[in-house]
């Protein structure tokens, strides 16, 4: 035990934090239950860095088995860690990042209901991510894939009494349980063929799943696997066509916001397919699969973001964007690039988030951005972050994203070469995308900071009931409290220079060795002309990247400058506008398609099938048989006493005729 | 020839103590009639007690030139028809006196009546058990006329007397067929000269055979000779559908086995195919009929004719495994249908009679003990364990499957789930209809009270234990 | 020459003659208590005739209790239809319907 | 004692019931006798679950003397891996039940605790019978109570749901006691479970017991197309009563695939499997779609368990190759105990509502968390159990019958994968309407939040639910030599 | 061949006269073709060597039975046009029912013939029928004469308990349980009277005080 008594630590401190704050949360108060949720985290986030320290420079790993959880047909399932550069990576991003959120929390929730449940919810998450970076097993991967979406589902739900937080919840759990699926029948696929579930078990077997094909058809077992547990991957990770829940999450808590739905939760796909590299590695297919999706993702769900009013939803399409960057750098075989994004997005986006949510507070709840501007002037200090989180996410050199994108955009072009399918569209889409981040990042910079202080036109109407303060006036926005803007400024600056520090030992794989095996033509184009980030940079501004990311935010700005000609140039596009207003129409799609026609199945087999014919028809119809007979035979007992007897002796004559026959044969 | 009486004492006895009684009502006082009641008890507990006495174990002992015969079968039955003719004079006796129904008169036609079952049961020749079943069938119809001025009453012994005539003139008919195929009316010769030179008239006794059955199921009441069943049932006051509705059963079986087994079991080919067919038609009309009902007298005769054809049906398998399971199931059938009408009778006052279903409305409500017994006695009529209904059908159904019998232990499978439902609507009556309607509970003493309590645990203890009984069902049977 | 068949055969016209007497009275009672009566007759003929070309006693001595058993019959039959007569005035067989279904 | 611990197991109830009966005219007096009996029912099982020797195959705790020596019926309990940890559920549902009704069931106290216990003793006996004729007497018996739970104290439509249960259940299982009367005679005269399963039958034969066992079992599970009867009896029951119907009765259909049809008639189990995989699968996909639309919480919980129950009859008839899946196998167990904990629970949470506004209609309700926020958190995690969330023991069965399916084939398991998205649709969907959102009527607004006792059920329930999730090792260590023998049992042909 | 004849003239008289019972309109003529019935078919028992039944039948049947049937006839004044409603109607159905039990049992009488099994001669050739009947019956029958004369009981028993009627004024009728049960008490009234003493009498006391 005391081998993995560091790792258990990390596991429990929240796990317990959360139990005893959402028990006695109401008898212990406010202070006490942030303090001991933040003291849980804490914990685990120091634990965290000592495990980076073991890992990276002691290269001291760990993978071994807790407590058995199941034991079937000869075979072993327990709940196990394993602890490998990878994990460690994690569990340094998880917990930072959850720890910046819950000090954060204590100044955004301070006026809240349910503000030590909702320390309890994030401290649980804090958990269930922990289990799932954790895992060294399929099992224990899909409890915490599966309890982190619990979590989601609660934290978006939050606000139990708006009408529009609930639906976006139950939207967000079911979207993701069609991922499960394919998750969980591509945990099966594994089982089935190797027979265990074990990582390190499974990568020793995976001949078995190359060599096999699914019975009764030609498909090679490895991609069909692959592509479900990608699925799966496709749920928790918004990826198109499984997105449509990330947008409506925004109806969370900011900081759930940043740390859930940005920095960590949604990554969780990233990070096992990264997990699951080896695998992924024999199937290009699959590859090509993860392209797709992370290619539209990438840019499509990208572009929406420009056309969003509401704050956070900017913000949510972006990370609907930057996942479709890391998943791009999956589907190119670029792994470890893709964990490299995953990490410099959960600061950076976690940031944006926090920032976001800085101003809402300022703005008492406001999120439309129509109804913002020229706040720098009065918080400076969310707008410094923010603005550095939005340099970070367009892409700009030195900022922690360049270096990520840089080497997403690099892979793109490298497995294009290497005729990867849809390698084409990979390089296109992320192109392309530079262009629309730097558009909708700056554009909400824009908008949020700068130009005319358009609140004072507006009056706070009672559109938002759930608005605790309460204020109706115009109050002259101010700097929030400094439980809100340390996290922002603790977090501007990893998401300024983590790039710079991590891209060596990203981009060699030196960070991730031994957990994530990188396809091999990134292997031999890329970990061998590593440079330093310094001259990175400068390299930079030599490629096109940099300039269609400045030339986003120069259209940004033209736009915000000249009001008028972009509502006509709107007008021009009406027909797209609308496309892109709609969302591609995906959510009608589900809401309007999908849904209505699964309830309307079912009314039809309860009323049809159940209760007209399975009821109706042999049921009561066989009851109803039965009382008529009943009905009718009672009337043979008709009371006349000849008649009785007549029936007497046709049953002797039915008997005669019956013996007679007896008699004779 | 046997000229001893000795076996006979029991019957002699029963014969004087009726004398006794009629004298008794003729000479004793108004107002002390229910010396009556204790004559009639004592003449029956008499009896119980002196069959004891003459029984020798493992021995058949005849009398009266061996047309009366007492072997083990007859033993049992007769011990357990005194039985019940005991439990059920306590059960009727608030009801005769309530009803102000002429007690010397009732007593000694009950008494007459129980005399022709004991006759029929130690039957060993044609001409005693016609003569017996006369006795018991006239005094069955005395009984039900008895309430004269009713005209349901009437109306239903009329009906009863015309049915059952022509069900003895069927009967004799056939037996005199028998009579004259083999020349014999002792039971054991007949059953001698046909398994010698049976094939000589088979003809003739096969013809013969079918009026028998025709007479002998009409007792039983399988469909087309039920249709007295319901109306008798329903038109006579409870106590005499009591009597006919639960004693008689033993002594209709017996009869039936000392006929078709005793005497005519080289023909039980073919009566054993006729029974099934009239047993089909039993199960389906009886149960089926049965849903209708509203009056509980008539439901339970229909359900009578249902039950009776799973008697047909044990009597079809012509095995000691299925006769002693007839006999198994008879007794039982009686135990529990007297509790029914026992609780009936309890329910029943002066100028009210409870017969309708609604009249038991709630009954759990104001009599839990009485809703409770009722509640045993129709999940055992159901036959669901564990009580002593089940067991009942149980061993019927074995010994149908154990001869092969598949499809018509399938068929009254199906059948009897037809026939819990009816059963399950009274019990819904008493228990989940909330609406009381006040039913009173007669003023009966504590004697009668312990009897029914006794009666309605007897079916579970049977349901529990069904081995004792058993036991001695298939003793009966075999030795 | 008159054989046993012949008897038998002329019983067996008396029993189906009272088989259609039962029938074919929905009036009337009495006359169904007479088709019974005839229907013993046939029967009663039938021992006879067995009795006499067996040459076995048995089957007279069974006429006897026969012809006894009815006679009591008969008299219950009778009181019984006198105590109908008194309720329902009417001996009518389709006036005796208050029992059915 | 030791070797008498099931008949305790059996007895102390029906005997605490009896005595409840009788002595229970003090209400409060029937309500202390009855939660005595039941615990002490408990205590037994308990002692038998942690007696229980994991590693030995074969009967355990066994006891065997003549009953009705005519019929050679004995009186034979005995428990192996398969059957013990229903005898423990069992006992402990009941517990709860009392406890559950101990403020709510005002009329006919004594006559409702003492069914109860008598249900219970029923249900432990037919879970430890080894003789046929004695599973088939207390299966049957287990009718009685529970015709007048349902009736008695349930509500508007009870009698038609009353009628409805008895009648379905009562079709199935006579045709049952046809086919155990017939393998009697085919065995030599025994009504001995252990001798059927050495008992050579044809393939005719087999299949039409087959039939009949199907259709006793086929209804109590119950599954698609005879599963009617159970949206009516559910609703229409207290909530005692649903919760026993659910946690214990229609797990006695499972149990009885597991210990009749497989061993008794495995070639046309094997035959056969593909039509109970269909059906099932049926279940597993049709219902759920079903339960989506229900405007009746208890309605939609009843569909809920035919879809969830559907998981069970799919694990017990996957076979991979002509062996018996032992994943299916554990994984239809192991759905069983926990659906018994789940629905015992998600009827608890209605029940508690129910009690508070007398509606079991969705529509009646909304906001509910926002009044009784340790109610709504019981509920969120027995819904969550109820859509199958890891660490909680919703999952545990059926991700093993999953696996077990794509085992077999990976449109099987395709398909049963399918009840992620529907339980998880219907229940939170639910969810959703009745506890969240703004209170929009007077009856919610008074609602209060649990009460002690509702507390303590739904807290041990709770425990219950958590402990199968993350550490069912503990109940699938019993099972594995049990499961283990059945399979090799399955294995053999019997023509 | 006499007693061909005979038995064809007796056999036809009979099947005639059963019919008109069934047949006839008037209840009475139907008794009065019964005892006809009776008659004739003691005559064919007769033609049997069967004298003491032949003339217990004509006795007990036509002397006892019948005549109770016709005093019940006459005693219920029935209307007889209404009775025979709907007799036409019916009669097809009837007549087919009797030739299609006719015809059963004719085929098998007619076909399987009967073989006389216990043809033993005659057990007393010497003594009359009547004789050897009571023989029988007073030895070897004795139980069921015994359990006749129950039965016989009980119809009376049940005829008079069903029949007799209490509540009738003007019957006058003995209760032997009041004749049994009556005290002395009851019969003889013992009245207390004040003694009544002539006035003279007074007169000559109080003269003497």
């Amino acid at each position: 035990m005391v081998g993995n008594s560091l790792y258990l630590t990390i596991i429990l401190a929240p796990l317990i934090s959360s139990i005893i704050v959402g028990l006695f949360g109401f008898a212990i108060g406010k202070r006490a239950s942030h303090s001991l949720a933040i003291l849980g985290v804490f914990i685990s986030t120091v634990c965290s860095y000592i495990v980076l320290y073991k890992v990276q420079v002691l290269d001291l790993s760990y993978n071994g088995p807790l407590y058995t959880w199941l034991q079937v047909g000869g075979q072993t399932f327990s709940v196990g860690l394993l602890v490998d550069s990878l994990t460690s990576i994690m569990l340094v991003v998880v917990s930072s990042v959850s720890l910046m959120v819950h000090i954060y929390t204590i100044g955004y929730m301070a006026h809240e209901e349910g503000y030590q449940r909702f320390f309890s919810y994030i401290s649980l998450f804090t958990f269930m991510m922990f289990m799932l970076v954790l895992s060294n097993n399929f099992v224990q991967l899909f409890f915490g894939w599966e309890g982190v979406g619990l979590v989601s589902y609660l934290l978006i739900g939050f606000y139990i009494k708006r009408e529009t937080a609930i639906f976006a919840n139950l939207k967000a759990f079911l979207v993701n349980r069609i991922g499960d699926l394919g998750f969980l029948l591509g945990i099966a696929m594994v089982l089935a063929y190797t027979g265990t579930l074990n990582y390190s078990e499974v990568f020793t077997q995976l001949p078995v799943l190359l060599n096999s094909t699914l019975p009764g058809t030609d498909w090679n077992v490895m991609t069909v696997t692959c592509i479900l547990l990608f699925i799966g991957a496709m749920g928790k990770s918004a990826q198109f066509p499984l997105h449509v829940w990330l947008p409506d999450s925004m109806e969370g808590p900011t900081p759930i916001s940043a740390l859930i739905h940005a920095a960590t939760m949604v990554t969780a796909g990233i990070f096992m397919v990264a997990r699951l590299s080896p695998m992924y590695n024999l199937s290009p297919t699959a590859l090509g699969v993860i392209i797709v999706a992370g290619g539209i993702n990438c840019l499509f769900l990208g572009v929406l973001g420009i056309i969003q009013n509401d704050i956070k939803r900017v913000v949510a399409y972006s990370t609907l964007s930057q996942l479709g960057y890391m998943a791009v750098a999956l589907g190119c075989g670029a792994y470890s690039v893709a964990i490299f994004h995953l990490m410099t997005h959960a600061f950076f986006k976690g940031l944006l988030f926090l920032a976001a949510g800085s101003v809402i507070m300022a703005m008492h709840h406001e999120q439309d951005m129509r109804k913002m501007g020229g706040l720098a002037k009065y918080m400076p200090i969310t707008y410094i972050t923010m603005v550095i989180g939005s340099l970070a996410l367009a892409g700009i050199p030195p900022f922690a994203g360049f270096f990520s994108k840089d080497m997403i955009l690099e892979s793109a072009k490298v497995a294009f070469e290497n005729g990867v399918p849809g390698g084409w569209f990979a390089v296109f889409t992320v192109y392309a995308s530079i262009i629309v981040t730097g558009i909708y990042s700056f554009r909400l910079i824009f908008m949020t900071f700068h130009g005319e202080e358009r609140f004072r036109h507006v009056s706070h109407d009672d559109n938002h009931s759930h608005d605790s303060h309460g204020h109706h006036h115009v109050v002259e926005p101010k700097e929030s409290p400094w439980v809100v803007t340390l996290p922002l400024v603790l977090m501007a600056i990893p998401s300024a220079i983590i790039g710079y520090l991590g891209y060596k030992g990203f981009v060699s794989d030196s960070i991730l060795a031994n957990s994530v095996t990188n396809i091999s033509w990134y292997v031999e184009h890329i970990q061998n002309e590593v440079g330093t980030p310094l001259h990175m940079i400068l390299e930079a501004f030599t490629e096109l990247p940099v300039y269609l990311a400045i030339g986003g935010i120069v259209i940004a700005f033209i736009a915000h400058k000249n009001p008028k000609k972009t509502a006509s140039f709107v007008k021009a596009i009406n027909p797209i506008y609308i496309v892109l207003e709609r969302k591609f129409y995906m959510d009608d799609l589900y809401i309007n398609l999908f849904a209505p026609v699964g309830r309307g199945i079912g009314r039809f087999l309860w009323n049809i099938g159940d209760i007209v014919i399975i009821d109706g028809l042999i049921v009561n119809g066989s009851a109803k048989v039965v009382g008529w007979y009943s009905r009718v035979l009672r009337k043979v007992q008709s009371g006349y006493v000849n008649s009785y007897a007549t029936f007497m002796v046709l049953g002797v004559i039915l008997l005669l005729t019956f013996c007679t026959k007896l008699i004779f044969s | 020839m046997n000229i001893s009486l000795f076996a006979a004492i029991p019957e002699i006895f029963m014969a004087a103590m009726i004398v006794v009684i009629l004298l008794l009502d003729a000479f004793v006082a108004d107002n002390k009639k229910h010396l009556n009641t204790i004559f009639t008890l004592a003449a029956l507990i008499g009896g119980y007690i002196l069959q004891v006495y003459v029984f020798i174990p493992g021995q058949i002992q005849l009398a009266f030139g061996n047309m009366f015969i007492l072997d083990s079968l007859a033993q049992g039955m007769k011990l357990f028809t005194y039985i019940l003719a005991i439990v059920t004079v306590i059960y009727i006796k608030h009801y005769i006196n309530d009803k102000k129904i002429m007690k010397g008169e009732f007593y000694a036609i009950f008494l007459f009546s129980i005399l022709g079952m004991l006759v029929m049961i130690s039957a060993n020749n044609l001409l005693i058990l016609y003569v017996g079943l006369e006795l018991l069938s006239l005094a069955l119809y005395g009984l039900v006329a008895l309430n004269r001025d009713s005209t349901k009453s009437t109306e239903a012994a009329m009906k009863f007397f015309i049915l059952g005539a022509l069900a003895s003139g069927l009967l004799l008919y056939g037996i005199s067929f028998v009579f004259g195929a083999t020349g014999e009316l002792q039971l054991d010769k007949v059953f001698q000269a046909i398994s010698t030179n049976g094939s000589q008239n088979a003809g003739l006794l096969v013809f013969g055979l079918v009026f028998i059955v025709a007479g002998l199921v009409f007792k039983l009441g399988l469909v087309p000779f039920h249709m007295w069943v319901p109306d008798v049932y329903e038109g006579s006051q409870l106590a005499a559908t009591t009597v006919i509705g639960s004693v008689t059963k033993l002594a209709s079986v017996v009869f039936i086995i000392r006929f078709l087994i005793g005497g005519l079991v080289m023909l039980s080919h073919d009566w054993s195919l006729m029974l099934s067919m009239l047993a089909f038609l039993s199960l389906f009309i009886g149960n089926i009929v049965a849903i209708a009902q509203t009056n509980i007298k008539r439901l339970l005769g229909y359900s009578t004719v249902a039950h009776m054809a799973f008697i047909a049906f044990g009597l079809m398998t012509v095995s000691v495994n299925g006769i002693s399971a007839v006999v198994f199931y008879t007794i039982v059938y009686a135990i529990t249908a007297l509790a029914g009408f026992g609780v009936l009778l309890f329910l029943s006052k002066d100028g009210f009679e409870c017969e309708q279903i609604d009249d038991l409305r709630g009954l759990n409500k104001s009599h839990p003990v009485y809703a409770g017994i009722m509640l045993l006695v129709m999940f055992s009529l159901a036959g669901i364990p564990p009580l002593a209904g089940f067991y009942a059908k149980f061993t019927i159904l074995q010994a149908l499957v154990e001869l092969g019998y598949i499809k018509s232990a399938v068929f009254a499978v199906v059948l009897s789930l037809i026939g819990a439902f009816y059963y399950l609507r009274i019990v819904k009556v008493m228990y989940f209809d909330e609406k009381d309607v006040g039913l009173q509970v007669a003023n009966v003493g504590l004697l009668p009270r312990v009897a029914l309590f006794i009666n309605g645990g007897l079916l579970l203890l049977i349901g529990i234990l069904p081995s004792g009984l058993m036991n001695i069902c298939t003793q009966m049977i075999t030795s | 020459m008159i054989g046993i068949n012949h008897y038998l055969i002329l019983s067996a016209v008396l029993f189906a003659l009272s088989v259609m007497g039962i029938f074919l009275n929905r009036k009337n009672i009495i006359v169904v208590l007479m088709s019974i009566e005839l229907m013993l007759l046939a029967v009663n003929f039938n021992f006879i005739t067995f009795s006499s070309f067996l040459h076995n006693l048995a089957g007279q001595i069974f006429v006897f209790f026969t012809l006894t058993v009815a006679a009591a019959e008969a008299a219950i039959g009778l009181a019984i239809l006198i105590v109908l007569f008194r309720n329902l005035r009417s001996i009518n067989v389709q006036d005796m319907d208050s029992l059915k279904g | 004692m030791m070797h008498n611990l099931i008949s305790l197991t059996v007895w102390t109830p029906i005997v605490a019931g009896i005595i409840v009966l009788f002595f229970g005219k003090n209400e409060c007096l029937a309500r202390y006798l009855a939660l005595l009996g039941a615990i002490i029912g408990f205590i037994f099982s308990a002692i038998i679950f942690f007696k229980f020797d994991s590693n030995f195959s074969g009967i355990q705790f066994e006891e065997n003397i003549p009953w009705i020596s005519q019929l050679h019926i004995n009186y034979h309990f005995g428990v192996d891996g398969i059957s013990m940890p229903f005898l423990l559920l069992n006992n402990f549902i009941t517990v709860l039940v009392i406890l559950a009704g101990w403020r709510v069931i005002k009329h006919k106290v004594a006559l409702y605790n003492s069914m109860f216990l008598l249900m219970t003793g029923f249900m432990s006996a037919v879970f430890g019978a080894l003789d046929a004729i004695l599973f088939y007497v207390f299966f049957e018996a287990m009718l009685i109570p529970m015709y007048l739970i349902i009736g008695v104290w349930g509500s508007s439509n009870r009698v038609y749901a009353a009628f409805k249960f008895f009648l379905y259940t009562l079709m199935g299982s006579l045709l049952m006691l046809v086919a155990l009367i017939y393998l009697y005679n085919v065995s030599g005269n025994s009504f001995d479970i252990f001798t059927y399963y050495r008992t050579p039958l044809t393939m005719v034969a087999q299949i039409l017991i087959f039939v009949a066992f199907f259709f006793s079992f086929a209804v109590k599970v119950p599954m698609w197309p005879v599963h009617t009867w159970l949206p009516d009896a559910h609703p229409e029951a207290p909530t005692g009563g649903s919760i026993v119907l659910a946690a214990i009765t229609l797990k006695i259909g499972g149990y009885g695939f597991l210990r009749f049809v497989l061993p008794i008639v495995p070639d046309a189990s094997r035959f056969l499997a593909p039509l109970m995989i269909t059906l099932s699968l049926i279940a597993i996909v049709y219902i759920g779609l079903v339960a989506i639309v229900q405007k009746d919480m208890k309605k939609l919980v009843a569909y809920s368990s035919i879809s969830h129950m559907g998981f069970v009859t799919l694990g017990t008839f996957l076979f991979v190759g002509p062996i018996a899946s032992v994943w299916g196998l554990q994984g239809a167990i192991t759905q069983m105990i926990s659906h018994g904990f789940i629905a015992a629970a998600m009827f608890m949470c209605i029940g508690v509502m129910y009690d508070r506004v007398h509606s079991r209609n969705i529509a009646d309700y909304g906001g509910v968390a926002t009044k009784m926020p340790i109610f709504a958190t019981f509920f969120m995690l027995f819904s969550m159990a109820n859509s199958g969330l890891p660490g909680t023991s919703g999952f545990v069965g059926e991700f093993m019958v999953i696996m077990a399916s794509v085992q077999n084939n990976f449109i099987y398991g395709l398909i049963a994968a399918i009840s992620l998205i529907l339980g998880a649709a219907f229940t939170l969907w639910m969810y959703k309407r009745v506890m969240f959102g703004e209170v929009n009527n007077h009856h919610v607004e008074e609602m209060k939040d649990v009460n002690g006792f509702e507390f303590v059920v739904l807290a041990l329930l709770a425990v219950g639910v958590l402990w199968m999730g993350l550490y069912p090792e503990i109940f699938v260590s019993k099972m594995q030599v049990g499961v283990h023998d059945l399979v090799v049992q399955v294995a053999n042909s019997k023509i | 061949m006499v007693t061909s004849v005979f038995f064809y003239l007796f056999a036809t008289i009979l099947i005639l006269s059963a019919l008109r019972v069934i047949t006839a309109k008037n209840p009475v003529h139907a008794v009065l073709f019964l005892v006809l019935t009776f008659v004739t078919s003691s005559c064919l028992w007769l033609m049997l060597n069967v004298e003491f039944l032949a003339l217990s039948l004509i006795l007990v049947y036509v002397g006892a039975v019948m005549v109770l049937f016709l005093f019940v006839v006459m005693m219920l004044d029935i209307d007889t046009e209404t009775i025979r409603n709907g007799f036409w109607k019916n009669f097809p159905l009837a007549l087919l029912l009797g030739l299609v039990i006719l015809t059963e049992m004719v085929i098998v009488l007619v076909t399987k013939p009967i073989v006389i099994t216990g043809s033993a001669p005659p057990v007393y050739p010497s003594v009359s029928n009547g004789i050897q009947l009571g023989w029988l019956m007073y030895t070897e029958y004795s139980y069921p004469v015994e359990l006749a004369s129950m039965v016989l009981l009980l119809g009376l028993v049940v005829a008079v308990a069903l029949t007799l009627r209490k509540t009738n004024k003007n019957g006058k009728y003995q209760n032997i349980s009041q004749q049994v049960n009556t005290e002395s008490k009851g019969r003889v009234k013992m009245v207390k009277m004040k003694p009544v003493i002539a006035k003279s009498m007074v007169v000559e006391e109080g003269d003497s005080k």
